[in-house]
């Protein structure tokens, strides 16, 4: 076996073990030590993406001695080392940019403790991007979902404890059924191990037997993981949790931490049950009609928002619509706009978040609209990266927004019963979309010279500059040269079946 | 290849360079250096004029990189393409002339010339464009970098319009997306055809029908931008709080991208696939509605920007008519009128903004005896106005003998003698609400007061792209044959 | 043992819904606490006896002290004054 | 209905308790109930999961005097499952009540509507 | 009386305070512990009032049924959703239930090849007499090892939410004593007995883990629990003697470093199928079945610390 095939094991590990480290170290060696492993995690990735590519089929890992299904065991392949890489830069990036608002917003003594959150919270990213067996997979969401509600309540007003609540009530409700879809699917095949469900689902298909309890378990796990990434009717606790957190934790929750169980839910959909079995259910269609709502109603509760946090918030609820539309869809197509999108959208929704920050910030703190006219001019990189998330959002060509939109359409025109309505809500969205954020950035250029806020300069936030920078380019390299990441979608999808 | 792409990032890198090196002083720094701005700005005009002009005979196409798969960013330059960067090439530096002085006493003067390049270099991109992915990524920035020029002063009334044409354009240019998605699918190559169409003759016989939803999708969508009757109530709205050379750049211009698109999507689907459906009907229907509902709105409006803006409206649409009749003597009228309307327009334009510059009067009644404070700009003033009405030698009288013509020619049922008949009725509204201002001008009647009468005519900054432009107009209309054959070219397809 | 376990089983349904319909917390509380102790019998009478040890432990033990420290902590216990903002709000 | 709905009482007794405590964790106010909800809910996952490895006459899974055959013991794999779920519910156990403590030290009420209307009122 | 002993004297001998706690007059342990008859909790009128208020404002506000007939409504409306989705929940699941393979049987797919090998082969390849902690520990490691976790992040969640500062923890410490007993003789000493008697039986169930029923986890429960009747028993500063955050934080960070570099090293020598140099040992003796032992002890070490930890947050949030 080639050395390289350890690296998913190491990364899971590293960040794992990383995060028990912290929690005897300083701050600032927590920070150090994050850093540093985000790095070498991403590193890792690239550098098994890159043999993936090379040798183009997946591989298995033992996790123990024992094979397939005894022990545990995880898998790569090329979607599985792109989406680690991603993340990592994604989280790099996002720690980075939100690194100088840190100490205003947590308490000096608990800044290891956050440090130990990110460094689980993203092993558990991986493991769940990695896994190839259920109950692990439901053992790290509740990682995910325990160090996700300690991001939200890190910084401790009231607003982001109550939000902590009410993510954790919603968290445990899909959690919940979640782990009772998974233990009525192990009483139907005896298996905890995907590959082995998949072949005994198959095989009860092929039988006829016990279609009802499959149908049931099936539905649950959806459920339970929509729930769980906020898809439209339960995303209640959204706009508090990533208004008021700490930036950081805002640009990783959104774009990371729904991301990771809509890619367990990918995983399920290609490596449990299989894609063509789940088509021929109804829960697509439910899906479907879920993600069109969230298009909609999300892009409307934006728009009345007062907040700029609030206001990219509920994009998000409508961004996680858009994805929910691409898996009704029900082709590989939409699959892979699906995909497309989550890459897209979580590389545009942290640089929103983090570009917010520095607008709030030259504004006297305050996320109204009204205190922001003219705070790109006081701050004119975080300007200029908002502007170029919102253009990506509106769906510009050139940024990363264009192609997904491109992407849906093109799935969407292939299928002949959902093309109409997907096409519609596509453009009201999209229109609604180009409102809201069009706004904040005539608002954010208006000249407002009597404002009573200073200006930063580049020399004051060379760092956050730089990120912001690094966040254009990952939006503008996802806008312009996306084939390359399609066609890596798509064998990373092949080599799920 | 070069010279095309020159001719579209200089502008826009020299609109970016002047954003960022001279952006609006916060409280307590020193001033923007004005000279040098305007120099700045006024040597990129003349630089991009010069490469567009050498662009022209560009012969070969390129492609720059590929967007997806199989959707590159073509450039190419063509005869209808090489026709409306002409009308840029001469309108845009003559309105950005015109600005260096009437900008002077505005605010933020680096953003107005910085988005005024970028306009520049976006729309000879969309000139340029060589297919319809590439058309559609500048039709959206074309969009997004001319919105700032509307907004320009930051009021509220200016920012809901700006607000409004946003939504107004994104709402038509997603329509044409919408399109865009199903030619993709039934098109071989989204690359530009004039006249044949570029549809796979299975998709018609399959489902003819629908793409001709498709078709009237498309047009309706890229009508916003003309404005085109249901969609136009941007129009009005914007113009009267934009800067005058803004507006005459947006009236002569910006909203000739419409026109563009809307010939770009005729070429797509071919003249032969339209012609007799009931997509032309409809389309003639709305063109002659826009063309008699403009100039009746003109008529009733006080105010000299708003009229001339609903005049826009409804002389867009003689051009769109032309295209509707499809044949070919009526799609030289339209581009013929094409290029009169631009400067006629743009001449127009600017004369109601020196006005404002001079005097500050906006409403036409206020407006007496003006052609004595101001003999040049009111001579100018006039002559395009009977260009605009069409009396013979001025351009508008060619254009619209050319749809007139095509239009009986077409043999169409009903449409053939009601769509002559209505353009007639309309150029006597065209009359009748330009000539009043140029006859009050001159002939204030008895009871004006010539004591307070003073010269204010401006200086030669401002009259000299007035008077280039009403020249312009005028010689297209004695010389039209050059043109004439150029867009012979066009029609056939060259 | 059928027999047996059936009772065990009513008694869990029987404790959950009274916990849903109790008025006081506490209540609540020690009805969660036998819960807890039924369903580790009934991991007896399912032979798992690792199972019964933790839920004794987890469940019985544990679990119902932090929910003691925490109504304590909310005031919720409080004999010598019954009329505690919980239980008002609770009626 | 499927035949065997009296014969998996078991199962049939805790999926009912599961939306016993889905109930209590959706509608009751009081988050402390809402708590104990949660955790009626996950015993009775467990409760499932166990009655699936249990097969009547045989002993628990611990190696007595050497015999090992397939014959003598039930299927561990359930038990395993259970003890992780065990533990992973008592973190959130845990997890919900601090936040429940911090929520009344902030706001005197455990009624999450009613924290909602007081955040409105409080503007931020 | 014939004193051979002045009374100051007299006062330090052990009769005196005999007779005196006898007698109820004094308490032995009184000034020696912190355990004086405490306050009882009186809350600030004026702030009860000022809540009740705004309370009852609020309740006008918003709850007013005449002025918010939408909020009424919406609220009917979740609410007989909520109950409709569970009644179908519930008949969901029933006939869900009904259709799945019968319980007890041994014809259900759940007992298939896996099983058998954990059963068959489980006391030679793992060498534990307990198949599940076989299981958990060796052949499903994996998911052990996020279950340790899960603990390891709730704690800290738990420490992020209530963990005091030095100023904040004096205050909490003042309002802590209303929770200490009030010198509970009783108490005290059942749990001098009680409690060495829980913490051996918990050491026992962690030791005897991979022998019996038991583990790591149960184990430790059981020694928090006997260190939390403790910490009641005798109070805070008993217990810091021997326990404080810093014991916690290194006892947790030794136990899941060596627990996650051990499995690391299983797991790394498993994937490539290198041979481990771990000895299993003799089924059955106490030394046996390779790492279970000591990483029984690691888990059990941490749970025990995070029980007490726990405990200690939640009554003044710090130890």
């Amino acid at each position: 076996m080639n050395f390289i095939c350890n690296f998913p094991f190491f990364s899971i590990l590293l960040s794992l073990f990383s995060g028990t480290i912290c929690s005897v170290l300083p701050a600032k060696a927590a920070k150090v030590v994050n850093r540093v492993v985000i790095i070498v995690i991403g590193l890792m990735s690239a550098v098994l993406l890159l043999y993936l590519l090379s040798t183009g089929e997946s591989f298995i890992y033992w996790m123990g001695h024992f094979p397939a299904p005894w022990g545990n065991e995880i898998r790569a392949g090329v979607l599985e080392a792109g989406m680690a890489l991603f993340f990592c830069i994604i989280m790099y990036l996002s720690m980075a940019g939100g690194a100088h608002k840190l100490p205003g917003e947590v308490v000096e003594s608990k800044h290891n403790l956050y440090y130990i959150l990110v460094n689980l919270l993203l092993s558990s990213l991986l493991a769940l991007v990695y896994t190839n067996d259920m109950f692990t997979a439901y053992v790290f969401v509740e990682i995910n979902t325990i160090s996700a509600c300690g991001l939200i309540m890190i910084r401790q007003v009231g607003r982001t404890i109550e939000a902590a609540v009410r993510y954790m009530i919603m968290s445990l409700l899909g959690s919940g059924l979640l782990l009772f879809g998974l233990c009525i699917m192990y009483d139907l095949t005896g298996h905890l191990l995907m590959s082995n469900i998949k072949e005994s689902v198959g095989l009860l298909i092929a039988n006829g037997e016990y279609q009802i309890p499959l149908i049931v378990s099936v539905a649950l796990m959806c459920i339970g993981l929509c729930i769980k990434s906020a898809l439209f009717p339960f995303h209640a606790w959204l706009p508090d949790a990533y208004g008021y957190s700490t930036v950081s934790s805002a640009a990783i929750l959104s774009s990371l931490v729904s991301k990771g169980y809509i890619f367990l839910l990918i995983k399920i959909i290609y490596r449990v049950i299989g894609f063509d079995i789940f088509n021929s259910t109804r829960i697509i269609d439910v899906l479907f009609v879920f993600g069109l709502m969230g298009m909609i109603f999300g892009s409307l509760s934006a728009i009345k928002e007062n907040d700029i946090r609030r206001m990219i918030a509920f994009s998000s609820v409508a961004q996680i619509g858009y994805i929910y539309m691409g898996f009704g869809m029900g082709t590989q197509a939409g699959m892979v706009a699906s995909i497309f999108h989550i890459l897209s959208h979580a590389a545009t929704k942290s640089l929103l978040f983090i570009a917010a920050i520095g607008l709030t910030d030259v504004s006297g703190g305050s996320h109204k609209f009204i205190d922001l006219t003219g705070a790109a001019y006081r701050n004119k990189w975080a300007g200029a990266a908002f502007t170029v998330g919102s253009l990506s959002m509106v769906g510009i060509p050139l940024f990363s927004g264009f192609i997904s939109k491109l992407l849906f359409a093109q799935a969407a025109v292939q299928v002949e019963g959902k093309m109409l309505a997907s096409l519609i809500v596509l453009g009201i969205s999209t229109v609604l979309n180009a409102v809201y954020f069009m706004k904040t950035v005539i608002r954010i250029y208006a000249y407002a010279p009597d404002a009573p806020y200073k200006g930063i300069t580049f020399r004051d936030m060379k760092a956050y500059a730089v990120v912001l920078v690094c966040f254009i380019l990952l939006n503008v390299i996802l806008g312009v040269s996306s084939q390359p990441i399609v066609d890596m979608i798509g064998q990373g999808l092949a080599m799920f079946a | 290849m070069y010279l095309i792409l020159s001719s579209i990032l200089f502008p826009i890198l020299a609109g970016l360079f002047l954003l960022v090196r001279y952006r609006t002083p916060l409280s307590g720094e020193k001033p923007v250096d004005r000279q040098s701005l305007t120099a700045m700005a006024g040597c990129s005009l003349i630089i991009t004029a010069i490469f567009v002009i050498a662009a022209l005979f560009a012969e070969k196409g390129f492609t720059l990189f590929y967007l997806a798969q199989s959707l590159p960013i073509y450039f190419r330059v063509d005869s209808v393409g090489r026709i409306f960067s002409l009308l840029a090439v001469i309108v845009i530096p003559c309105a950005g002339f015109f600005s260096f002085e009437y900008m002077k006493h505005e605010e933020h003067e680096s953003r107005y010339y910085g988005f005024y390049l970028l306009v520049f270099g976006v729309f000879n991109a969309l000139c340029f464009a060589g297919n319809l992915i590439t058309f559609y990524l500048f039709f959206e920035l074309l969009t997004m970098s001319s919105m700032p020029l509307v907004l320009h002063n930051g009021s509220k009334e200016a920012v809901m319009a700006g607000l409004k044409y946003l939504f107004y354009s994104l709402c038509g240019a997603y329509a044409a997306l919408f399109g865009i998605y199903f030619l993709y699918r039934n098109c071989g190559s989204l690359t530009f055809t004039v006249v044949d169409g570029a549809l796979r003759a299975s998709a018609i016989t399959e489902h003819g029908g629908f793409l001709l939803v498709v078709a009237f999708v498309m047009l309706l969508g890229f009508g916003v931008k003309a404005g085109m009757f249901p969609m136009h109530a941007w129009l009005p709205t914007a113009h009267p709080v934009a800067p005058a050379p803004a507006s005459a750049v947006l009236s002569a211009v910006i909203v000739k991208a419409g026109v563009l698109a809307t010939i770009r999507v005729l070429g797509m689907f071919g003249t032969d696939f339209l012609k007799g459906t009931w997509v032309q009907t409809a389309w003639l229907c709305l063109t002659l509605v826009t063309v008699f509902m403009g100039s009746l709105l003109a008529y009733r409006e006080p105010v000299l920007k708003k009229r001339l803006a609903y005049s826009t409206v409804s002389q867009l649409s003689y051009i769109l008519f032309g295209l509707a009749v499809m044949n070919d003597t009526s799609f030289t009228g339209s581009l013929l009128h094409v290029l009169a309307h631009g400067f006629i327009k743009a001449a127009l334009f600017l004369c109601a903004g020196a006005i404002i510059y001079r005097t500050g009067k906006t409403r036409v009644e206020e407006m007496r005896g003006i052609g004595k404070e101001m003999p040049v700009t009111m001579w100018c003033f006039t002559i395009a106005s009977l260009g605009l009405i069409g009396i013979p030698p001025t351009g508008g009288f060619i254009s619209k003998w050319f749809l007139a013509l095509g239009s009986l020619n077409s043999g169409i049922p009903v449409f053939d003698v009601l769509g002559p008949v209505i353009l007639l009725v309309s150029a006597l509204l065209t009359a009748g609400y330009l000539l009043p201002l140029s006859i009050h001008g001159f002939f204030p009647g008895a009871d004006y007061d010539y004591g307070s009468l003073q010269k204010r005519e401006p200086c030669k900054l401002m009259t000299m792209p007035i008077s280039i432009l009403t020249f312009l107009s005028v010689l297209i209309g004695v010389f039209p044959f050059l043109i004439i054959v150029v867009i012979y070219l066009a029609a056939t397809g060259r | 043992m059928t027999a047996f376990q059936i009772i065990l089983m009513g008694l869990l349904i029987i404790c959950a819904v009274s916990v849903s319909f109790s008025k006081n917390l506490l209540n609540s509380i020690l009805i969660y606490m036998s819960f807890s102790l039924v369903m580790s019998m009934l991991w007896i009478c399912l032979e798992s006896p690792d199972l019964a040890i933790t839920e004794a432990a987890v469940g019985a033990g544990i679990t119902s002290v932090l929910f003691f420290v925490t109504l304590k902590k909310i005031h919720a216990i409080d004999a010598s004054e019954p009329d505690t903002k919980e239980e008002k709000e609770n009626e | 209905m499927g035949p065997n709905l009296f014969v998996n009482y078991g199962e049939a007794v805790s999926a009912i308790l599961f939306c016993i405590g889905f109930t209590n964790l959706l509608l009751q106010t009081n988050l402390i109930k809402k708590i104990i909800g949660l955790n009626i809910m996950d015993s009775a996952i467990y409760l499932f999961l166990a009655e699936k490895g249990y097969i009547a006459g045989r002993v628990a899974p611990i190696v007595v005097n050497g015999v090992t055959g397939t014959e003598t013991y039930i299927n561990p794999i359930p038990s395993g499952l259970v003890l992780t779920g065990i533990v992973v519910s008592v973190s959130v156990t845990a997890l919900m009540l601090s936040l429940t403590i911090r929520l009344y030290t902030r706001y005197h009420t455990l009624d999450l509507d009613e924290i909602s209307t007081q955040l409105k009122k409080e503007g931020k | 009386m014939s004193r051979k002993k002045t009374a100051e004297e007299y006062q330090k001998t052990f009769a005196f305070r005999f007779f005196r706690w006898l007698s109820g007059e004094k308490d032995p342990y009184n000034g020696e512990m912190e355990m004086h008859p405490q306050k009882e909790y009186q809350p600030d009128p004026e702030a009860v009032l000022r809540h009740e208020k705004e309370h009852d404002a609020i309740m006008d506000k918003v709850y007013d049924t005449e002025h918010n007939k939408w909020l009424h409504l919406f609220h009917r409306l979740y609410q007989t959703t909520s109950i409709l989705f569970c009644l179908f929940l519930i008949a969901l699941l029933l006939v869900t239930v009904s259709y799945l393979p019968a319980i007890g049987s041994v014809t259900r797919p759940v007992n298939n090849e896996v099983s058998e090998r954990y059963i068959e082969k489980g006391l030679e390849e793992t060498g534990a007499v307990n198949i599940v902690a076989g299981m958990i520990l060796d052949y499903r490691a994996f998911d052990t090892l996020g279950e340790s976790h899960v603990l390891f992040v709730a704690t800290i969640t738990v420490l992020i939410l209530l963990r005091l500062n030095k100023t904040e923890k004096d205050e909490a410490e003042v309002s802590d004593r209303r929770f200490e007993p009030k010198n509970d003789a009783i108490l005290q000493l059942v749990a001098t007995f009680l409690v060495p008697v829980i913490i051996i039986f918990g050491i026992y169930i962690i030791l005897n883990g991979h022998l019996g029923p038991g583990g790591g986890f149960s184990g430790g429960a059981v020694i928090g629990a006997g260190l939390v009747l403790y910490l009641n028993a005798f109070g805070f500063k008993k217990t810091e003697r021997f326990f404080t955050e810093k014991t916690y934080k290194w006892i947790c960070f030794f136990s899941l470093s060596f627990y996650c570099l051990a499995k690391s090293y299983s797991f790394y020598t498993g994937a490539n199928q290198l041979h481990s140099v771990i000895p299993k040992g003799t089924p059955g003796a106490i030394l046996s079945s390779g790492l279970i032992l000591p990483l029984n002890i690691a888990v059990g070490l941490v749970v025990a610390c995070t029980i007490y930890a726990f405990y200690a947050m939640f009554r003044k949030g710090g130890f």
